[in-house]
């Protein structure tokens, strides 16, 4: 909280959002939901999940008013809100929650909420507002897991249809989708949120995947907010007048992802030299233009409740990256370093810089620059050096469990360290924050000391509205645009 | 027609010390050197002279106008009053076309292409806002009328590529008649047509022009042409006034040198060889040739001999077959029927087929030198590939024959060895062409109107040199033309076509001795001869019906 | 409103200058033909042409002289261009003016005839390939050096935010944009020209081939560049070189996008070559050497490419700026040269963001202009030497 | 004119021929491209059974020649196909509709779009152009010949985005007097749709009208050197109509060309300013399914393309022929 006056809501107007991540591939089938453009419509506005991250940080009940653990965590009750009904009328119940949970796991689905919905290993109807899901092992963040953006509510029986038109029990109604293009939609006449958010009384997201299009676009006054501030023009967007930069430091992180079973990722020397011949602050200057942080090879960030701030940097040593690489036996460090501007922006500026600071250290980086488009499927998991990026993820062990638990299909490294799977498992079921937090903590120094990724710098999220629209003063911070739930939450002046 | 006539008529033109200069090369150069010229109402004035003598350019400064690159630099033009060097652009647009018209040598690519004849015919009067349009398509009809065009109602209606060229020429003129003027520019009006096109073309301006009483400066290298249409001629040499005379008295009595020496160029003339013995295996034989473009005869069933030393002249209209017969012979355009053979063999009829030996010994030399050496040549290098390509000599012994050909063709290798075609007159490029087939050391050459498209001094140059040649190296000529002049001094024998058919063959001197085919005599009666009368006394014994195409049409 | 009733005050006030200016010049020059004859449009033209001069030379004043320096420095560019312009006039007269007096006779007579805008053209295509060949020497930063100043204001005044060790200043990383500029003649002039040249081998003598052979040699290679010329070029030349991505990289890509670019555009050189070509196979003089005997080569390379040169040549220079422009959509479209190789249309790309700031901060937004300009500062130099030797080669005079 | 008539069936045959040598060598490429629809659209988290799934799914397990071979059974009975893209994929639910996007339907109002602006851009460079160009040759090496010349040429040499935010500057961000933004879609106002369009029109008459306008001044001065615009001087026409009615008729030919290879571009080559101007057209459909390797919407629209540029041809081909008195009225 920022200590500001609430600001007095009004209802009314039309919002008109810039947004870029779309594709013409997009549907209303959340479960493919990957970026920008989608999120913001779907739990954003169309659709509801369970439970909710506030502004503030806080786990609150969305379509669930409350739920209750077993004391080994393992089963859960959620009770669910009452009188909620779909956009084409159909009430909203139990039996809607174990079919959309199901949607993740039927068979040949593909899902990146797999991992969450996986676990459950029973799902039973209580009553008609009432569920219990029972996990196969312990998860203390198992309800925050459930506001994941992929794990919308849709009504049973009726998925392919909601999929096709984008029903859901959302505070917007989908008037009109061009998928790629844009996306009109209109509040609904009542909701279960009535009075706390929702005060559009329409939205129209407009794609726009070119950068400056996009600044363009709110500069001149025909979009309200933009996601994705180029950083590399933020200081000249910031002067100005008519327009509103917000900025958020998140969990979102860039990363450089070694494949550790390729050689020379696999010495562990190599992994350290190199993550002692990058400049953070050189990067976190020039590629983030200071909307970051440097960070310290660790996926965690200062938004996370175990955020372990206080180990030792590894900082820029060309001397001891020089005397690693010796170390490892090796007389000099030739690598690829695949990059595209797809990974992050400024990726490829990214990998410029790093192989500029890797020299002093006598590693010779060779940036290969790939195509933007293929390059998560061409890229990313395949080469043995690339660029890549994280949100970040509310919990350590969400995000642990994504990308760096042994065997998960995005474990981008490759990485395999018996000590830190031991204490994930276990840290993922206690329910004692003390010693939680010393657990996570020994992963984090794990991970710095060994990792398979460099993780020079954590990037806020920065986003930018026109003066003309406002908010409650709280901007949440686990998404870009207010945690992507802009659409419900802002208000016009 | 006397000059006197004019005595007292009112001066319409004067010219006065003109002096004009051409940019070539970034440099002002003179092309008229002080001109002066004196045109009355209703008067004709022929202006003669080699090609490049400055007529045309003459002929447009009477206009008031020049070409691009081309300047007045000191003199005045004075018509009717007006002076035209002072006046403005837009005065002498009310002019052009109005009182001044111009009639220039190639119709078909003066008249626009985009456009009817008789909407070109109307622009200058409408323009001029002299006649309505249709005023002005009435007159023009009745012009094309007067001017004996076929259907003269609906000709106008044509395109010019849809109409012949002798058409188009009286077109043009009717054209220039449009507003009915008070001076006409001829220039060249006939020289790009067949003899036969233009005795007509030549008989109606010189009808209309006396019709309107309109005074015309009529610009030719043709003395014959001119003696006809002119009251008074004036000779023009490289940019001087050589001599100004009326027309009998110019004929009869020409003063100066260079006058006598154009008069002279019609007297070239070779003996005629006597007749070839019976039996003799001709250099080349065409034996009932009948070739075809696409699926359409042009030629049907030709055959001529061409003996060793002689000389064939193959006369007859445009489009009568005559190249078509020589690209037969060279075999670029494989006959359908009959055969081809050379010295008493067979050759196959496709060049391609042919070896060396037989490309070799038939040469071709082509009309137009331009299109026929390699403008990034030098003439060491044209002459130089066929000596190479036939004899294999190369270095010093391929430069030392090169030289020996130019010394044969009369330009000296050290002056010319390095120069390019662009670098060169009409008939300098024509005897590097002879040259090139030359070098072949061919035995028979076929001569493709090489005189065609140069000046007569110069072409009676050539014909000599190719005598010369015939008589030293025993070579044998085809020689196509279809100016009977050249045929008078050149030929042993005569093949006349017509629509690709031999009409007539002969030796020479039998074909200029009645009586011939009527085509033959048509061809012989078109040929204009120096007697200013000769086109009054046709016209009076023939009708105009009988002369020129009109004739031919006639015939078939 | 208020902005159009200016303008079209002002041009009421031009035409009017236009015709008083007319008026004048008759009167003074007592009726010279070029007052004479001069027709309206053209004098209002003058005096639109004055009217600008005389806001370029205000602006310029302005800038240079009276303004305060944080408020003339918007103008940077503006006096850039002023200073560039007279600059490169003056240089090109006085190059003109060179080759006029040292050099063969042939050399000089060509200079003599050369108007000043081919001079230029030729001036600045030497000095290109100046900097393109001693791009090292010249270069003060190599073109992958990364210093720590990054996005400094060109111009090199410290208090604006400049830096004197960096003249026009450095990119978003901090890499000095002269030493890009320069390497960038080298990379982009450099790959462009091989391009072009594959593609004029390629083109041009399967076109003359095709006008020689005719029949089916010609038919079915005219059919194949239909066929290729149907597909969008720059949608080929990216399907094609995210292809070869799959089988090369590094150099090997750079290599494969010349040589698909050289394929794509070998299709418009073929077309044209086999056009000038049908124009000279039908002269007497290639059926002379066809009569002779001579073999295809020869007729092909030394009687047909000699009188091809002018017309190749003229479209040899606007197929080169086009490869450029090409490799710059295709780098906007994430394919391209790779870096960090400096290329102009990358380096375009990556800093055209900034042009829309111009309003806040003229002059970094003023950067990406460099690259842009001197991109099109080449095409038009190549323009204005194709225009003359087409001029000289279609034989007009005025 | 019965020649003529013959000509555009030749022409239309082999523009047929054309096409489906077009459609092989797309399909190749395409097939060439590294990974596959399911592969990229799965992106980060592609599971080898997903990707299975999905390949099964759309046919994309079988033999390329055979899916070639099928999908070109469907367009001759004028079935261009699904679109990947929008395949539903049911049987992850378990409730199949059955309901799929044709390819059709996605690219028709896109098409739509991409017509719209090229028609535009057309409607003001084309007259823009030529004029400019009847100018230039008429006051030909003068001080607006050699403005015209320079201006026309940096427009050509500077990359496209770049005059796109060149032209969004000035018009747009410091004077705003058009939208940035040109996201047009069904059902907008025709005014409104066509402000929207504004923009983008205008930037791509920077692209195109150099070339034109070149072309135009060429061929009207090759042709003032020629006997007949000699004669009609001489028969005192005006300078301007002289150009205009006597020189202009004859240079049509090239003109109408370069103005079908510009008209062309406009509908083949524009994703570069659609991407800018964020306008739904063709062009980012297809480099869009690129992508994402949707192989039915990326033939369809070359297919598109190809079309577009074979009839443009031949259109240019059949007006050069009609302008032309010799061809039109043979002998
Ligand atoms: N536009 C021009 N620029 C420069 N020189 C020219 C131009 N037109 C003609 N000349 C030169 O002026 C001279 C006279 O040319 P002109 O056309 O008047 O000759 P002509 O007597 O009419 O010859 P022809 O019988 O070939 O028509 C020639 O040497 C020619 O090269
Ligand atoms: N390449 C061609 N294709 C079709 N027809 C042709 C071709 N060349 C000539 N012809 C036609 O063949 C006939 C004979 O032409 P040819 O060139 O042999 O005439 P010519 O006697 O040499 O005439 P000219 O004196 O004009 O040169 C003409 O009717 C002509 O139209
Ligand atoms: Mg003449
Ligand atoms: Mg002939």
């Amino acid at each position: 909280a920022t200590g500001m006056p609430l600001r007095a809501q009004q209802k009314g107007g039309t919002l008109r959002l810039g947004l870029n991540g779309a594709n013409t591939s997009d549907s209303w089938d959340s479960r493919t939901h990957s970026d920008a453009f989608m999120i913001n419509l779907g739990h954003g506005a169309v659709f509801d999940t369970l439970t909710e991250v506030a502004a503030s940080g806080e786990l609150v009940g969305e379509l669930a008013e409350s739920w209750e653990a077993s004391a080994d965590a393992k089963v859960w009750t959620f009770n669910l809100r009452q009188g909620v009904t779909f956009h084409n009328g159909k009430a909203f119940g139990a039996d809607d929650v174990i079919a959309s949970l199901n949607m993740h796991v039927a068979e040949g689905a593909k899902s990146a909420a797999k991992p969450i919905v996986e676990p459950i290993v029973e799902m039973k109807k209580l009553g008609e507002h009432q569920v219990q899901l029972t996990l196969k092992a312990g998860n203390a963040d198992f309800p925050f897991l459930l506001s994941d953006y992929h794990l919308c509510m849709f009504p049973a029986g009726q998925i392919e249809e909601a999929i096709a038109k984008g029903i859901g029990t959302g505070m917007y109604k989908v008037e009109a989708f061009d998928p790629g293009v844009r996306a009109l939609l209109s509040r609904v006449d009542s909701h279960y949120k009535d009075g706390r958010a929702g005060w559009f009384d329409s939205v129209e997201v407009i794609a726009i995947n070119d950068t400056s299009a996009r600044m363009n676009a709110l500069m001149t006054g025909q979009v309200d907010a933009v996601n994705r501030v180029d950083f590399k023009t933020e200081a000249l967007l910031k002067a100005n007048p008519m327009i509103n930069i917000f900025e958020v430091t998140g969990n979102q992180h860039f990363t450089f992802p070694m494949l550790t079973n390729l050689s020379p990722f696999d010495n562990v020397k190599v992994r350290q030299a190199l993550k002692h011949s990058v400049n953070r602050q050189e990067m976190v200057n020039k590629i983030l233009l200071g909307h970051g942080a440097v960070a310290n090879d660790i996926p965690i960030g200062p938004a996370n409740q175990y955020f372990a701030s206080d180990l030792e940097m590894n900082d820029y040593d060309p001397d001891k990256a020089k005397h690693l690489i010796k170390e490892a036996g090796l007389d000099g460090l030739q690598v690829d370093l695949s990059a595209s501007n797809a990974a992050f922006n400024g990726a490829v500026d990214a990998a410029l810089l790093y192989q500029s600071s890797a020299k002093a250290a006598g590693i010779d980086i060779n940036v290969v620059q790939e195509p933007e488009d293929g390059y998560w499927s061409n890229v990313w998991l395949k080469k043995a050096w690339c660029a890549c990026y994280w949100s970040g993820r509310a919990t350590e062990d969400w995000m642990f469990s994504t990308a760096y638990e042994s065997g998960v299909p995005w474990n981008d490294t490759q990485w395999e360290n018996a000590r830190f799977q031991e204490l994930l498992i276990s840290a993922r079921a206690e329910l004692d924050s003390t010693k939680r937090r010393d657990q996570y903590h020994e992963m984090q120094m794990i991970m710095a000391k060994e990792g398979g990724t460099v993780i020079p710098m954590y990037a806020n999220y920065v986003d930018a509205h026109s003066t003309k629209l406002t908010n409650s003063g709280v901007i949440g911070n686990a998404f870009q645009m207010d945690s992507s739930r802009l659409i419900e939450r802002w208000w016009f002046a | 027609m006397s000059s006197d006539a004019f005595k007292d008529a009112e001066t319409l033109v004067e010219m006065r010390d003109i002096h004009m200069e051409g940019r070539s090369d970034e440099e002002w150069h003179p092309i008229i050197k002080g001109v002066d010229l004196t045109l009355r109402k209703g008067e004709v004035l022929g202006l003669i002279g080699e090609s490049g003598a400055g007529k045309s350019t003459l002929g447009l400064a009477s206009m008031g106008f020049c070409r691009d690159g081309v300047r007045i630099s000191k003199g005045s033009v004075i018509f009717d009053g007006i002076d035209l060097l002072a006046a403005s652009a837009e005065e002498k647009r009310q002019l052009l076309g109005k009182r001044i018209a111009y009639v220039a040598q190639s119709a078909a690519a003066s008249f626009n292409p985009a456009h009817r004849l008789i909407d070109q015919h109307t622009e200058a009067p409408i323009s001029h806002g002299v006649l309505s349009k249709e005023d002005s398509e009435a007159d023009g009809m009745e012009l094309y009328r007067k001017l004996r065009l076929p259907n003269p109602d609906e000709i106008g209606f044509r395109y010019p590529h849809q109409v012949s060229g002798g058409q188009l020429q009286r077109a043009m003129t009717a054209m220039a008649m449009a507003c009915r003027p008070d001076l006409i520019i001829f220039d060249e009006p006939t020289t790009a047509l067949d003899v036969t096109t233009q005795i007509e073309v030549l008989a109606s301006i010189r009808e209309i022009v006396e019709e309107f009483n309109t005074a015309a400066i009529y610009i030719t290298h043709d003395l014959a042409v001119v003696a006809q249409m002119a009251d008074t001629i004036k000779v023009l040499l490289k940019g001087d006034e050589v001599e100004e005379a009326e027309t009998r008295e110019m004929l009869s009595n020409p003063k100066q040198d260079y006058t006598k020496s154009l008069w002279a160029v019609r007297e070239f003339q070779r003996p005629q060889k006597p007749a070839v013995q019976t039996g003799t295996t001709p250099v080349i034989a065409v034996q009932n040739v009948t070739a075809a473009y696409g699926k359409v005869d042009v030629l049907h069933d030709v055959s001529f001999d061409i003996h060793q030393g002689r000389t064939v002249a193959v006369v007859g209209e445009s489009g009568s077959g005559k190249s078509t017969t020589a690209r037969c012979i060279t075999g670029l355009l494989p006959p359908r029927l009959g055969q081809i053979s050379l010295a008493g063999t067979a050759l196959p009829l496709d060049y391609r087929k042919r070896d060396r030996e037989q490309l070799k010994k038939i040469q071709m030399i082509y009309q137009m030198a331009d299109t026929a050496l390699n403008p990034r040549k030098t003439v060491g290098e044209i002459i130089g590939r066929p000596v190479e390509f036939y004899t294999g000599l190369t270095g010093a012994a391929k430069r030392k024959r090169v030289e020996e050909l130019m010394d044969q063709i009369e330009l000296p290798a050290s002056q010319f060895i390095d120069r390019l075609p662009s670098e060169m007159s009409g008939g300098q490029k024509q005897r590097v062409g002879i040259a090139r087939s030359l070098a072949a050391e061919p035995e028979f050459i076929i001569c493709d109107e090489v005189t065609s498209a140069l000046d007569q001094l110069v072409a009676e140059g050539i014909l000599r040199l190719l005598a010369d040649l015939q008589d030293k190296l025993n070579l044998s000529y085809m020689f196509i033309t279809h100016d009977l002049a050249t045929v008078k001094s050149i030929a042993d024998e005569v093949v006349v076509m017509k629509d690709g058919n031999v009409v007539e063959a002969g030796p020479k001197t039998e074909m200029f001795t009645p009586p011939h085919h009527p085509y033959t005599d048509l061809l012989l009666s078109s040929v204009p001869e120096m007697d200013p009368d000769w086109l009054t006394n046709l016209l009076q014994e023939r009708g105009v019906d009988n002369i020129g195409d009109a004739a031919v049409g006639k015939m078939t | 409103m208020s902005g159009i009733m200016t303008f079209i005050i002002a041009l009421i006030v031009i035409a009017f200058a236009g015709w008083v200016f007319r008026f004048v010049g008759q009167k003074a020059t007592n009726n010279a033909p070029t007052f004479r004859d001069m027709p309206f449009a053209v004098a209002f033209g003058y005096a639109l042409g004055v009217a600008a001069l005389i806001w370029a030379v205000w602006t310029y004043v302005q800038a240079q002289f009276i303004l305060p320096e944080a408020e003339a420095n918007k103008y940077f560019f503006f006096v850039v261009a002023i200073h560039g312009l007279l600059l490169a006039g003056a240089a090109a007269y006085v190059f003109r003016l060179l080759g006029r007096i040292v050099g063969t006779a042939g050399s000089r007579k060509l200079f003599r005839q050369m108007p000043l805008t081919a001079a230029f053209g030729v001036l600045v295509i030497l000095v290109y390939a100046f900097m393109a060949i001693f791009a090292g020497a010249l270069a003060p930063h190599g073109q992958e050096e990364v210093f720590a100043q990054a996005n400094v204001v060109p111009g090199g005044n410290p208090a604006l935010g400049g830096n004197p060790d960096f003249p026009l200043g450095t990119d978003q990383i901090g890499r000095d944009i002269l030493s890009r500029l320069i390497y960038g003649a080298r990379n982009t002039v450099g790959i462009a020209f091989v391009t072009t040249l594959i593609a004029f081998v390629v083109g041009g003598g399967l076109g003359f081939l095709a006008a020689t052979l005719r029949g089916w040699v010609d038919q079915v290679l005219s059919r194949a560049v239909d066929v290729l010329m149907a597909i969008p070029a720059l949608i080929f030349a990216l399907l094609l070189i995210t292809v070869a991505k799959a089988w090369v990289d590094g150099t090997g890509l750079t290599i494969a996008m010349i040589l698909i670019m050289a394929l794509i555009d070998s299709t418009r050189v073929f077309r044209l070559a086999r056009a000038v070509g049908m124009n000279i196979v039908v002269m007497d003089y290639i059926e002379a050497a066809k009569l002779r005997g001579e073999k295809l080569s020869y007729i092909v390379f030394r009687e047909i490419l000699p009188n091809a040169t002018a017309p190749l040549l003229a479209e040899f220079g606007l197929r080169f700026c086009f490869v450029f422009l090409t490799i710059s959509s295709l780098s906007f479209l994430g394919v391209g040269i790779q870096p960090p190789l400096a290329d102009w249309g990358t380096m375009v790309k990556d800093m055209s963001s900034f042009i829309n700031y111009a309003a806040f901060a003229p002059q970094v937004s003023a950067a990406p202009l460099l690259a842009a300009g001197a991109i099109a500062l080449l095409t038009v130099a190549v323009n204005f030497v194709v225009d003359w030797m087409l001029h000289r080669s279609s034989g007009l005079k005025d | 004119m019965n020649s003529v008539l013959k000509i555009i069936a030749q022409r239309l045959a082999l523009g047929l021929l054309t096409l489906f040598i077009v459609s092989i060598v797309i399909f190749a490429a395409v097939n060439l491209l590294p990974g596959d629809f399911a592969e990229a659209i799965l992106g980060q988290g592609a599971t080898p059974e997903a990707v299975a799934a999905i390949r099964t799914d759309l046919g994309l397990d079988q033999h390329p020649v055979l899916r070639y071979f099928q999908w070109l059974g469907g367009v001759l009975q004028g079935d261009l196909g699904n679109s990947f893209a929008q395949a539903n994929f049911a049987s992850f639910v378990g409730d199949d509709s059955g309901v799929r996007t044709t390819v059709a339907q996605q690219i028709a109002p896109r098409f739509a779009n991409t017509m719209f602006l090229a028609g535009v851009t057309a409607a003001i460079a084309v007259p823009f152009a030529v004029t400019l160009g009847i100018l230039a040759a008429l006051y030909r090496n003068s001080v607006f010949d050699r403005a015209a010349n320079i201006t026309t040429l940096s427009s050509i040499s500077s990359p496209e985005f770049f005059l796109a935010y060149v032209l969004i500057l000035f018009l747009a961000v410091l004077n705003p007097w058009l939208p940035s933004l040109s996201n047009i879609y069904d059902g907008m106002a025709f005014s409104e749709r066509l402000e929207k369009t504004l923009l983008p029109a205008l930037t791509l008459t920077l692209v195109v009208t150099a070339h034109m306008m070149r072309m135009t001044r060429a061929a009207i001065i090759n042709l003032l050197a020629s006997p007949y615009i000699e004669m009609a001087r001489l028969k005192g026409i005006k300078p301007m109509r002289v150009i205009v009615k006597h020189a202009l008729p004859n240079a049509l030919a090239p003109i109408i060309n370069v103005i079908a290879l510009n008209l062309a571009y406009l509908i083949t080559g524009v994703v570069v300013v659609e991407v800018v101007f964020v306008y739904p057209g063709i062009g980012q459909l297809f480099v869009d399914s690129v992508k994402i390797r949707d192989i039915p919407v990326v033939q369809a629209c070359c297919l598109i393309f190809a079309a577009a540029y074979i009839l443009l041809n031949l259109t240019a081909d059949i007006l050069s022929i009609v302008s032309n008195p010799r061809l039109r009225h043979p002998k």
